[in-house]
């Protein structure tokens, strides 16, 4: 069967015979850097095409149709547009953080990728306070967007990073709570333990509906944390005109559009490990032939299916929605996320106690 | 009230009303000096003139005239105020303390032709630039550049 | 109580999201709805309505005929001097003296379609077509006669 | 206009004590067009609204005094270009008015349906538009496909999609279309079924009904000191259907209701353009199978001539109340003409229901306002 965990064993044993072990470490090294960066590059040109074509059908239109078949080079050809803009910097920003801010945000989505397990056995960096680091690293990125905002010198951007910088504080919360019901099931902060735990079912099915309830709240914070509609304050075109990055043109502004992008992943990768068992196959009980045909499926495939499906599901919400207020906006996290994902997590605690889950 | 009523009630306020019936409705021309105290009995008094549904100044060469077109949102009569401007001087008295509507319509007069509002809380330029010379609904108006005569 | 109208609160919003969703699902998942007409492709089959006002012409029959007389009523009916009729004098074999155009020059850029020359026309000389692909990259070329060379007025036309 | 360096003044010496003051528009993705608010802030809250016009002013009371009766019509429907119908028509009905020309009754049959199908377009265009304001993008593209329906029987009829000029003083330019009955019926038959979905995605969605209630309230009286008309009047409960109080052509033949919300909130503004909407429906459907037979043009002299006099008509656009003021000296142009839009009056309510609030509720009151620059400028 076709397994990525082969091919990873294999680089590692062929490096070691050739190279020494500090040499081979910095080889593997370089190697992780330039997948990473491609699955970034690769990812912001899908997932762009994947909204607008989203979009598109929601809205009754086609979408890009003209580069490419089916439009599928559209996103290629705005990149190279984008890379061809000249990059303007206003007069009176603040040069030296106005050229950070996009690298930034980008680095937040970078580091982010580490814990992430793509596949059975493929993952970059298996800590085992994997999701203790990916909930700290995350809220980093809204330095970056108030930064952004700040060294812009416009008054627009800087009302955008304020709502952000809000937004983004007070969403972590709940989308910690939600995350904290998994770790209180599996009873481990590690990545791999916590995929190993939705052997016999995910947790979606396994945890009752406390854990379909953990499910909507993480999903409308990180909604939010990732700056959507229908939460998309800091950007909210029709009253900021483009929020935070109003200022930025040409590659600056392709860095912000990619980190958008990869956040949308990330934050559904790791929603799809927590509660859909990231890389395992769909198990039922004892039907044995199934499960038997779900394990020929290859795990990265599994995994990459429900991310997919999350981001789906979140395009589906942008696309449907109207944007909130900024007062609703914290409305709803202090006065319904957060009492509900406290409840819910005490509710999963008992379950996890009395050992009522499957 | 039918137009004789009003007839007979105007004078009452403004002395030196003149009367005209030859429109759609009762026109009633004023001095610039009665116009304000008749207006707010129009709107305050018996007549509950409560909704200003036109403002709006005609250059007829020899002089400006402005024109009211008052309506009441409870017996629907409509009625027109007129008054009579020195070209070169007009001065008027604003209405926009009684109906909040002629604030803009007074700054669009102000600046398309040049009538004074006194008491106006805030006279100035709405559409035009700032720098604007002149007033273009004025039928003197003059721009070489910008209008074509056909 | 207070849980119960907080319950219900969060219930009905929720519902009314799902409604939302499920319309825009439905037109996700169903793609015989999409209307976007793909222009420039579909131009053999695009029908406008024969009606459309696109611009001013003069048809001209198979012997290179018209009909206008030059009398000036178009030009006189445009709001905009869209249309400038240029006259002649031409000497019939009889030698009596007829009032012709010349040209009749019509400038595609200032018109507003508001076809009041065509209502105008004593002898439907002009009309209007339903073109609407006027792009050039020269504004001159917007600048049209519409009489072709060499054409002259149909006979029994006055 | 205010030039760059003077708003960078204006800003510095209006925001002193800790107040920002930004400029929206003239390019700005919520004004529509080329409205310049400048809007004063505190932190998230407005304090403050300026407008700066003119961005489109073309001066269209000025032109037309140098056009004929006939020639004048076009230039209205380049206002209120969403109801440009109902605009050619108030200046119809003035000349028809100041003229006492009889116009047949097919005529005035043809010119109820289209004026109620601009009244449908152009509600569906603010419709789109609004939820888009608020962040909703999918409503606008299904709003925009019954409107397309709309503009595709304006294209065969009327032979233009939005500045129609139909409409002739005694009539109309030529007669409908062979087609017109069945496309209208086509057309409410898909609006019917398709009205439901707005209901769905904007009317009974939590987060649009909590963007828009209890926003921008604007009570009876403010409404009728300010002169606003239309939607926005009958929202605060102010009756002022010129198609009720004051009915031309034939709605005084036909049934339907004046609409009326008393919340005067931005909901009921909502509400009351897309009951409006129905309402329309309704009285084209009475219309649409009793066009009596017979001219589409009354007699009317070659050269119109008004007789020495002031003239005043007013229609409701789908807006609020058009009003048309004509001086004449007795030639065959205008001595002075002027608009009375219901967009300028409209617009100079925002200030007061807008302060207080916040950005998001500033697009809301601004949405459901319902303003097209062209009409306010003029």
């Amino acid at each position: 069967m076709f397994s990525l965990e082969g091919i990873t064993t294999n680089v590692q044993d062929w490096l070691l015979m050739k190279f020494n072990p500090t040499m081979a470490l910095t080889i593997e090294c370089v190697i992780v850097i330039l997948l990473s960066i491609s699955l970034f590059a690769l990812l912001g040109l899908v997932l762009v095409l994947m909204e607008r074509k989203v979009a598109a059908h929601i809205q009754i239109r086609l979408g890009p149709n003209r580069v490419g078949p089916g439009g599928m080079f559209q996103t290629v050809a705005d990149t190279l547009k984008l890379i061809m803009k000249e990059g303007l910097v206003p007069d009176k920003a603040d040069k030296f953080l106005f050229n950070l801010a996009p690298f930034v945000v980008m680095m937040v989505g970078m580091l982010l990728l580490a814990p992430i397990a793509f596949a059975k056995n493929f993952q970059i960096w298996d800590i085992n306070i994997g999701v203790l680091y990916i909930s700290s690293v995350s809220s980093l990125s809204v330095i970056g967007i108030l930064m952004a905002g700040w060294a812009s010198n416009n008054k627009y951007s800087l009302l955008g990073a304020m709502r952000s910088g809000a937004q983004i504080v007070s969403y972590e919360l709940s989308a910690g709570f939600a995350v904290l019901t998994i770790v209180v099931l599996t009873g481990s902060l590690q990545l791999s333990e916590i995929v190993n735990a939705q052997q016999n079912g995910w947790w979606i099915f396994k945890g009752h509906i406390p854990a379909v309830i953990a499910f909507v709240l993480y999903i409308i914070a990180v909604t939010a944390e990732t700056n959507r509609a229908p939460f998309d304050l800091a950007e909210a075109e029709s009253e900021l005109t483009a929020g935070f990055h109003t200022e930025y043109s040409g590659m600056r502004f392709a860095l912000f559009f990619l980190a958008e992008y990869i956040n949308i992943f990330i934050v559904c990768a790791i929603g799809a490990t927590l509660f859909f068992g990231g890389w395992m196959p769909l198990h039922i009980g004892n039907w044995e032939a199934f499960n038997h045909i779900m394990d020929y499926i290859p795990s990265s495939v599994w995994f990459m299916g429900k991310t997919f499906f999350l981001i789906f599901l979140i395009m589906w919400f942008r696309w449907t929605f109207p944007r909130l207020r900024v007062d609703q906006l914290l409305n709803l996290e202090w006065k319904y996320l957060l009492p509900i994902s406290l409840f819910n997590l005490l509710l999963v605690a008992v379950i996890a106690i009395l050992g009522w889950h499957f | 009230m039918t137009n004789e009523e009003i007839k007979e009630y105007i004078p009452t306020l403004a002395p030196a009303a003149t009367f005209d019936e030859t429109g759609e409705w009762l026109n009633i021309m004023v001095t610039a000096e009665e116009l304000k105290p008749l207006m707010s009995a129009l709107r305050n008094g018996k007549m509950q003139m409560n909704y200003l549904f036109c403002l709006t100044c005609v250059d007829f060469k020899t002089h400006l005239t402005m024109v009211y077109h008052l309506s009441a949102t409870t017996h629907r009569q409509s009625i027109v105020i007129k008054a009579n401007l020195n070209r070169e001087q007009p001065v008027i008295e604003t209405v926009c303390d009684i109906w909040r509507t002629a604030e803009f319509l007074e700054r669009e007069v102000f600046e398309m032709f040049g009538v004074h509002f006194t008491n106006h809380p805030d006279l100035r330029k709405l559409i035009l630039e700032d720098d604007f010379k002149g007033y273009p609904l004025r039928k003197d108006f003059e721009d070489p550049i910008n209008m074509i005569k056909l | 109580m207070f849980l119960k109208e907080y319950i219900t609160d969060v219930v009905t919003g929720v519902t009314s999201l799902l409604k939302g969703m499920r319309k825009t699902g439905y037109y996700f998942t169903h793609p015989k709805e999409i209307i976007t007409e793909q222009y420039p492709d579909n131009r053999a089959t695009l029908l406008l309505s024969d009606r459309f006002k696109g611009e001013v012409v003069m048809p001209h029959d198979a012997n290179n005929e018209h009909t206008c007389t030059g009398c000036t009523a178009c030009e006189l009916a445009c709001p905009n001097g869209t249309i400038k009729v240029v006259t002649k004098f031409e000497t019939s074999p009889e030698g009596k003296k007829k009032k012709a155009i010349d040209t009749l020059v019509y400038r595609l850029e200032l018109c507003t379609m508001c076809n009041l020359c065509i209502v105008a026309c004593p002898s439907d000389a002009i009309k209007m077509a339903p073109n609407f692909e006027h792009s050039v990259f020269d504004r001159t070329k917007l600048t049209k006669v519409l009489n072709q060379p060499g054409s002259k007025i149909r006979e029994g036309i006055e | 206009m205010y030039n760059q360096t003077e708003i960078i003044k204006d800003t510095s010496e209006l925001g002193a004590d800790g107040e920002l003051v930004i400029n929206m528009g003239p390019q700005h993705p919520a004004t529509h067009g080329v409205l310049h608010l400048v809007v004063t802030l505190n932190g998230e809250t407005i304090k403050k609204i300026e407008p700066h016009l003119g961005y489109i002013h073309r001066s269209i009371e000025k032109m037309c005094e140098s056009l004929t009766y006939r020639q004048f019509i076009y230039v209205t429907s380049r206002m209120d270009y969403l109801s440009s119908h109902i605009n050619n028509l108030g200046c119809a009905l003035l000349i028809e008015k100041g003229m006492q020309i009889e116009v047949p009754d097919r005529a005035k049959y043809i010119r109820v349906i289209l004026s109620e199908l601009t009244r449908i377009a152009s509600h569906e265009l603010w419709l789109g538009a609004m939820a888009m304001d608020l962040g909703a993008f999918t409503p606008f593209f299904y709003a925009f496909r019954e409107r397309e329906m709309i503009t595709d029987i304006m294209e065969d009829t009327c032979g233009a999609r939005l500045t129609m000029n139909y409409i002739v003083p005694g009539g109309l330019m030529y007669d409908l279309h062979p087609d017109f009955q069945k496309k209208v019926k086509a057309f409410i038959t898909q609006f019917k079924s398709k009205v439901t979905e707005y209901e769905d995605l904007v009317t009974n969605n939590i987060i649009f009904q909590s963007r828009t209630k209890g926003v921008g309230i604007l009570s009876a009286e403010d409404a009728i000191s300010y002169g606003c008309t239309g939607p926005v009047a009958r929202a605060s409960g102010v009756s002022c259907d010129i198609r009720k109080i004051y009915p031309y052509e034939v709605y005084d033949k036909v049934e339907f209701d004046e609409v009326l919300e008393t919340a005067g909130d931005s909901f009921a503004r909502y509400m009351v353009r897309v009951k409006e909407m129905n309402q329309s429906i309704r009285i084209i459907e009475q219309l649409i199978d009793n066009i009596p037979e017979g001219d589409f043009v009354g007699k009317t002299k070659n050269v119109l001539k008004l007789p020495k006099g002031e003239f005043y008509t007013r229609v409701e656009t789908a807006r609020g109340e058009f009003g048309v003021y004509i001086v004449s000296e007795g030639g065959t142009t205008p001595h002075r003409i002027k608009f009375r839009s219901p967009g300028f009056s409209n617009l100079s309510v925002l200030n007061h229901i807008a302060v207080g609030g916040m950005i998001g509720d500033l697009m809301a009151s601004m949405g459901t306002l319902d303003l097209v620059i062209p009409d306010i400028d003029r």
